[in-house]
């Protein structure tokens, strides 16, 4: 609770949010606020300003492309993804947003809030990663897509720089997906996760145990290669109250089997 | 939390170090430095913003030369204190000729009280980690243009 | 900054630093204590709102985010002589004990029987989930939903 | 699903006709239900300051210098308090600990040193809670760290700092205990089993609404009035008064809905002295709300206690002769109501069972954590926890089925009332029909267990069994410290009729949820025969009315024998007041030829001749004239309950502790992921006995969310430090505590048997959810195969037990 004092602009345009967030370098995006506005009360991060981007119906809305890319605005809340037929393109989307905490997170937060957070405990990293998604990032000088790959940079950081903000994730065409976790109570923080994706080729992207979504590809989709595939990564998670880097690494292991198995049930 | 590495610089030793000890050019590698002062040869102060993405964690840092063998070996103790977080470390750093170039051992303990300590367990590390490769990088520009 | 919000049918106009969270402007600046606070972090829910037919945790917005907006609380549920269906049914089913989740946990209980009138026993837990009761253990809750959803 | 049995003993028709015994529904459900209830962050005042206070990030440190002038320099500030003052105004709280605790020195805020993070070192007051908060962060602190203190288990080793050099070391406390003849049953025993050490982990109940006040000084009087949830406000005057060098009389405590309290509202006497200096140095009402990050910080966290070196002499067949162990306590930074829980457990020393020689050797220590006090359960859990894990490790090794070692230990029906080897004594209870009662709730987990094996999952069945214990002696104190002069319980209660004949009654008692208002109504119209809707129970406490004793407050199970026992005797006075009044009335008709019936008072045989409540209130109190000299009426009495309690042997550590023993028995049966350790509950069943129930929803209530409480702690719930004395799990995220989707099926069912002890045969309750922890761990041994030493089995450490299986 309390606040530091912080400035507070609305702005109605991506072009307005973006002269903003250049206007001064302690302006920050507000989405969904449902970290940013916590890590506000501890007063552990304190921006100078807040541009509130809930103000840009541009940065909403699911569009469902011809050739099965969904086109997901930034601002897309949780609950929409979960209660659109669009996104139902891509099932294992909706089925994850819908385990994210509890309804009123899920009417506020966004997934482009969730992706540029990076928290390591975070479900969307680790999926988007492993279903192959691309972000459109804006700039003053125009726009760019990049891969997860080049997205995920750090906790707290990626690939939108001063001044930049994340529109849009493209998510390509699919079916057989998965997502397993171990959490903190049901739909709680997780501990562990992992999501594996079989389009075309064995992708899976484990979550809570680095920086960054950690992507492998095994060589196939049976229970050893991809126990094989994440020994090989030589994970070394952190510890924390609720999980040693060795039970960790294990689970790392348990649920990207679990995953893979989940997405082979799915196709 | 402890954290240790290697890292090898393509430059001869004495430039290494002459970067590792001057307050200016290590003012450069390290992260949202806002302003810097020099009290002495052994003592600086530095008012940084650690960017931790979500709006940065402003903290003013003490940092004290505790021990020096020139040209290879040096500690400092570094004490940062800013709303919510108490940061304090420990760090040295080994140099030793590899050829033309410089092999750097380095290690540091960092603690981290208050909320921000008792709040960020799972990712303090993670953090910690890539503000150190940061720190590296930023040597490594130091050094090259040193040379 | 100014803002209008209009809350249980009445608007109000103030003026608030944009610091402001959503929460300390309905229970200090309008005086509608009923919408509780139980965490600092977003778990709890005691200050569940719903927010231009959403529902939201008002510790998780700030004040200026609801200009113009239309809040609902639990003071606006049902008038002084009497209780709704829910309200009912949770006295019916000794559903509070201390009382200080009860107003969250109803708004949060409005808003799943808006939506859906008759949920099975998953949706209501679902549909709580966001909502902490450190005295029931939940069962009387889930008990008084179902009841009013008859 | 949730369902209740109907194992229950025949009504008489007399009892059917009473309130007490009924599911009335809850006389403060309404306001609560439309968001009008009084908490105390919602008392404002005109020209109010809110105050924050500076905390300290360092476990273990000496402050060298505290700088307070760039926040008095704050415009929106009003003023601050340090250490400083409030060491030069006050005097240390009162320790009810012999020496080496006793010496401790304990004030509002850090004085010279911090010895936990998250210490109040200084207070700032300012026009808004922003800025109290803005300036807080103004206040310059210059602390040298010193290594802090975080196990236990090494307070006492050489070269490990001192917390309080005044206490002259890190030991607070130290006590042995020793009942019957413990060589003569280790001799007797086929087998002694050693267990090398047990860990109960500290958690606490974290009640919805964190601890609070709003403390207004009146200048000319001399009084300040603290509008505050603590709960036990006798207790804070004791602890406050001396302190602040004022008469108790000077402190009106006043309160009306508490959001929850288990015992965790006790201790906030420290921050109240605080708020009451600020009051009377700014000359200004002041506003304190604690925080959830400040509360798990600072407040009431529950007793951490390590058993070491434990033996336990057993026959053969699983009959139990006695135990010998060594209980560590720890007890965090400061001792605001410790040591008492080095006593407290000895209210239930054998458990439910038949152990007759009994030897624990009680040290309590304190770290550079958080102090504990009360918790729901308070020290009984701890101890309780400990005599379960016994059976169940006996049954372990002994190859027996964990039922078969209960029943043949369990104290039986038929031995009641049973007097334990320190001199307690159970009134009342079938311990074994409780037991069966709760495995026919489960019923036969066979097809259960076939099914999760084929998915390659783990059945585990635990058993919980503890005791309530309720209605305290406060003599037991002395068996802490000799030299106390506290001993036996009491609580008031007012009941008056008014001139309108409005019936009107005052508690002392500060509830948190439990519903008095309600219950008390019951008993009272039981009485007068009128209506509980005839009956006004004023909501809250103010300790001004005088229906306030020096014990009351709502803690530690006892309502429903002291609040409810003088409740009964204010309205029987009163009942006989309204005899003696209407026989005059009538022209000296005798009480055995009147009744009451329908709000009133009549002549049995001429109901003709009827007298209305509403009457006797009008004549006493607005038209007395004539009325016979020596009638003496008041229709305004006033009753202290005092239970009959003896002062116990301190030599001997013998006697009664406690007056009432409600129990309950649960069982749990939980599925394993092996590969994981993650597990769900997924069954459950609770059975309780609290004697007399006077309103069978309100105790299922509390059963089902002690059961709640129990089942988070044994999962996920735990205040975890590191090295450096950081709380780990300082909000909601990391201190995960159940959500709905969490909360598995529960079972209930309940057996009456009344305390012979008791006025309405009732006994305390609401603290025997304990039961759940013991019960999970039972069921995590059963599925995995390996002994539980640890109270906490969150998945990781099932896991890591599922490594260890042979």
């Amino acid at each position: 609770m309390l606040l530091r004092e912080v400035g507070y602009v609305r702005p109605g345009s991506v072009a307005e949010a973006l002269a903003a967030l250049a206007a001064d370098d302690g302006a920050r995006a507000l989405a969904g606020g449902q970290t940013l506005v916590n890590v506000m009360k501890a007063r552990a991060g304190s921006p100078d300003v807040l541009v509130d981007l809930n103000g840009i119906d541009a940065l909403k809305g699911i569009e469902l492309g011809g050739d099965g890319t969904l086109e997901i605005g930034a601002m897309t809340t949780y609950s929409e993804i979960v209660a659109s037929s669009e996104a139902r393109a891509r099932p294992i989307l909706g089925e994850v947003c819908a385990q994210i905490a509890d309804v009123q997170v899920r009417n506020r937060g966004t997934i482009g809030g969730n992706v540029c957070t990076n928290d390591p405990t975070n479900h969307l990293p680790p999926l988007l990663a492993a279903i192959g998604a691309e972000f459109t990032i804006q700039g003053a000088d125009g726009s760019r897509t990049v891969s997860a790959a080049d997205f995920f940079l750090g906790v707290y950081f990626t690939a939108v720089g001063p001044g930049e903000l994340l529109t849009s994730v493209r998510i390509p065409a699919g079916r057989s997906d998965g997502f397993a976790a171990v959490t903190l109570g049901v739909d709680g923080t997780c501990i562990a996760s992992a999501a594996a994706s079989l389009n075309g080729h064995v992708r899976v992207a484990l979550g809570c145990v680095d920086a960054v979504p950690v992507v492998l590809e095994p060589a196939a989709a049976d229970a050893d290669a991809v126990r094989a595939a994440v020994q090989g990564a030589s994970l070394d998670p952190p510890s924390d109250v609720h999980a040693s880097a060795a039970y960790r690494v294990h689970l790392a292991e348990v649920l990207a089997v679990r995953a893979v198995q989940q997405a082979q049930g799915s196709a | 939390m402890n954290v240790s590495g290697e890292r090898e610089f393509a430059a001869p030793r004495d430039a290494v170090w002459r970067v590792l000890n001057d307050p200016a050019a290590m003012a450069r590698t390290m992260p949202g430095v806002e302003s810097f002062d020099v009290h002495d040869d052994t003592r600086w102060t530095a008012n940084v913003k650690i960017p931790l993405g979500l709006g940065g964690l402003r903290m003013k840092v003490d940092m004290e030369k505790v021990d020096e063998r020139e040209p290879e070996h040096a500690a400092l103790q570094i004490k940062g204190n800013g709303v919510g977080a108490m940061l304090s470390m420990t760090t040295s750093f080994d140099l030793a000729e590899n050829g033309s170039g410089t092999l750097m051992k380095w290690a540091a303990d960092v603690k981290i009280a208050g909320p921000v300590g008792s709040m960020g367990q799972r990712v303090l590390q993670p953090i910690v980690n890539q503000q150190v490769q940061h720190v590296l990088a930023a040597l490594d520009r130091e050094v090259q243009s040193g040379t | 900054m100014n803002i209008s919000v209009t809350i249980n049918g009445t608007t109000c106009e103030r003026d608030v630093e944009p610091r402001k969270l959503l929460i300390h402007f309905v229970r200090d600046d309008l005086d509608l204590t009923g919408s509780h606070i139980g965490c600092d972090t977003g778990n709890c829910g005691a200050c569940s709102m719903i927010v231009n037919g959403q529902l939201v945790k008002s510790c998780m917005m700030l004040a200026v985010q609801a200009d113009e907006a239309a809040i609902e609380t639990v003071e606006g549920l049902s008038d002084d002589d009497e209780l709704t269906k829910l309200q009912q049914a949770f006295k019916d089913n000794h559903a509070l004990q201390c009382g200080y989740c009860t107003p969250g946990m109803l708004m949060s209980a409005t808003a799943l029987l808006r939506a859906n009138p008759h949920p099975t026993e998953d949706e209501i837990r679902k549909g709580l989930q966001g909502n902490i009761c450190r005295c029931t253990g939940y069962w009387n809750i889930f008990e008084a939903v179902k009841a009013a959803a008859e | 699903m949730s369902s209740t049995t109907t194992v229950t003993p025949e009504k008489t028709a007399e009892e059917q006709a009473t309130w007490s015994g009924q599911s009335v529904p809850r006389k403060e459900d309404r306001r609560l239900l439309q968001g009008q209830g009084v908490f105390v962050d919602d008392v404002k005042r005109h020209g109010m300051g809110f105050v924050h206070f500076v905390r300290s990030p360092y476990a273990h440190a000496h402050i060298a210098a505290i700088d307070v002038s760039k926040a008095e320099a704050h415009p929106a500030v009003y003023g601050t308090l340090t250490g400083e003052e409030v060491a030069a105004l006050t005097d240390p709280f009162f320790q009810i600990a012999s020496v080496p605790g006793a010496n401790v020195k304990d004030y509002a805020l850090a004085v010279g040193k911090v010895r936990y993070v998250g210490e109040p070192i200084v207070a700032v007051v300012a026009e808004t809670r922003e800025a109290a908060r803005d300036a807080s962060e103004l206040v310059e602190v210059e602390y040298e760290p010193l290594d802090a203190v975080t196990d236990a288990r090494h307070a006492q080793d050489d070269g490990v700092p001192t917390i309080h050099e005044d206490a002259g070391g890190n030991l607070m406390w130290h006590g042995v205990y020793e009942w019957g003849d413990l060589d003569a049953a280790f001799n007797e025993a086929d087998r002694v089993l050693t267990i090398d050490e047990l860990h109960f982990h500290r958690f606490n109940s974290t009640p919805l609404e964190c601890d609070g006040a709003l403390v207004e000084y009146n200048r000319g009087t001399g009084q300040w009035t603290l509008y505050t949830n603590n709960q036990f406000p006798g207790f804070a005057a004791i602890m406050m008064g001396p302190a602040m060098r004022c008469g108790l009389d000077k402190l009106r405590f006043v309160t009306q809905d508490i959001g929850g309290g288990f015992g965790n509202k006790i201790t906030s006497h420290p921050q109240l002295v605080a708020c009451c200096l600020l009051a009377r140095k700014l000359r200004r009402p002041i506003q304190w709300t604690e925080w959830r990050t400040d509360f798990h910080l600072s407040m009431s966290h529950g007793n951490e206690r390590w058993f070491r070196e434990t033996e336990v002499a057993v026959k053969n067949d699983g009959t139990l002769l006695g135990f010998r162990t060594k209980a560590l306590d720890d007890a965090g930074a400061y001792l605001r109501y410790e040591p008492l829980g080095g006593v407290i457990w000895a209210q239930v020393t054998p458990g439910m069972y038949r152990w007759q020689n009994i030897r624990v050797d009680f040290t309590q220590v304190a770290t550079n954590k958080a102090p504990v006090s009360p918790n729901r359960g308070y020290s009984r859990m701890q101890h309780l926890w400990f005599t379960e894990r016994v059976i169940d490790i006996v049954a372990h090794e002994l190859d027996l089925d964990p039922v078969e070692v209960r029943k043949r230990n369990y104290i039986k029906a038929e031995e009641m009332p049973y007097t334990t080897p320190n001199g307690c004594v159970y009134d009342s209870g079938d311990y074994a029909q409780m037991l069966d009662i709760a495995l026919a709730l489960i019923g036969d987990v066979g097809p259960r267990r076939a099914d999760a094996e084929a998915r390659g999952k783990l059945i585990g069945v635990g058993i919980g069994s503890t005791l309530d214990s309720g209605t305290n002696n406060f003599g037991q104190s002395r068996l802490i410290n000799p030299e106390l002069q506290f001993s036996g319980n009491n609580e008031v209660a007012t009941v008056k009729l008014d001139i309108f004949g409005e019936i009107v009654v005052t508690l002392g008692t500060t509830p948190q949820g439990q519903g008095h208002e309600t219950t008390a109504a019951q008993v009272v119209a039981d009485i007068l025969k009128c209506s509980v809707d005839d009956v006004h129970v004023r909501a809250g406490h103010d300790s001004y009315w005088n229906s306030h004793a020096g014990f009351s407050g709502t803690y530690a199970s006892q309502f429903a024998v002291t609040g409810l026992s003088a409740v009964k005797g204010a309205t029987e006075m009163l009942r006989d007041e309204i005899f003696k009044l209407a026989g005059a009335v009538f022209g000296g008709v005798p009480p055995e030829a009147l009744e009451l019936a329908d709000g009133g008072i009549r002549i049995k045989d001429n109901p003709e001749a009827f007298l209305p409540f509403m009457a006797c209130g009008a004549i006493i109190n607005a038209n007395n004239a004539g009325l016979p000299e020596d009638l003496g009426v008041t229709l305004n009495c006033r009753y202290v309950y005092r239970p009959p309690f003896q002062v116990p042997d301190v030599e001997k550590k013998y006697g009664n502790l406690t007056l009432t023993y409600a129990a309950q028995v649960h069982v749990a049966v939980i599925e394993v992921d092996p590969e994981t350790g993650y597990y769900d509950i997924v069954d459950y069943a609770a059975v309780d006995d609290c004697g007399k129930r006077i309103n069978p929803q309100i105790v299922e209530g509390q059963v089902m969310g002690a059961t709640a409480q129990a089942l988070g702690a044994a999962v996920h719930e735990v205040f975890e430090y590191d090295e450096d004395g950081n709380l780990l799990t300082p909000n909601f995220y990391d201190y995960h505590v159940p959500h709905a989707l969490d909360m598995p099926p529960l079972k209930t069912g309940f057996v009456e048997s009344p305390s012979p002890f008791t006025p309405l045969g009732t006994k305390g309750m609401g603290e025997g959810g304990g039961a759940g922890i013991h019960a999970v761990c039972a069921a995590v041994q059963d599925a995995t195969g390996a002994i539980v030493t640890d109270s906490h089995n969150p998945y990781q450490r099932v896991w890591h037990l599922l490594q260890e299986r042979p």
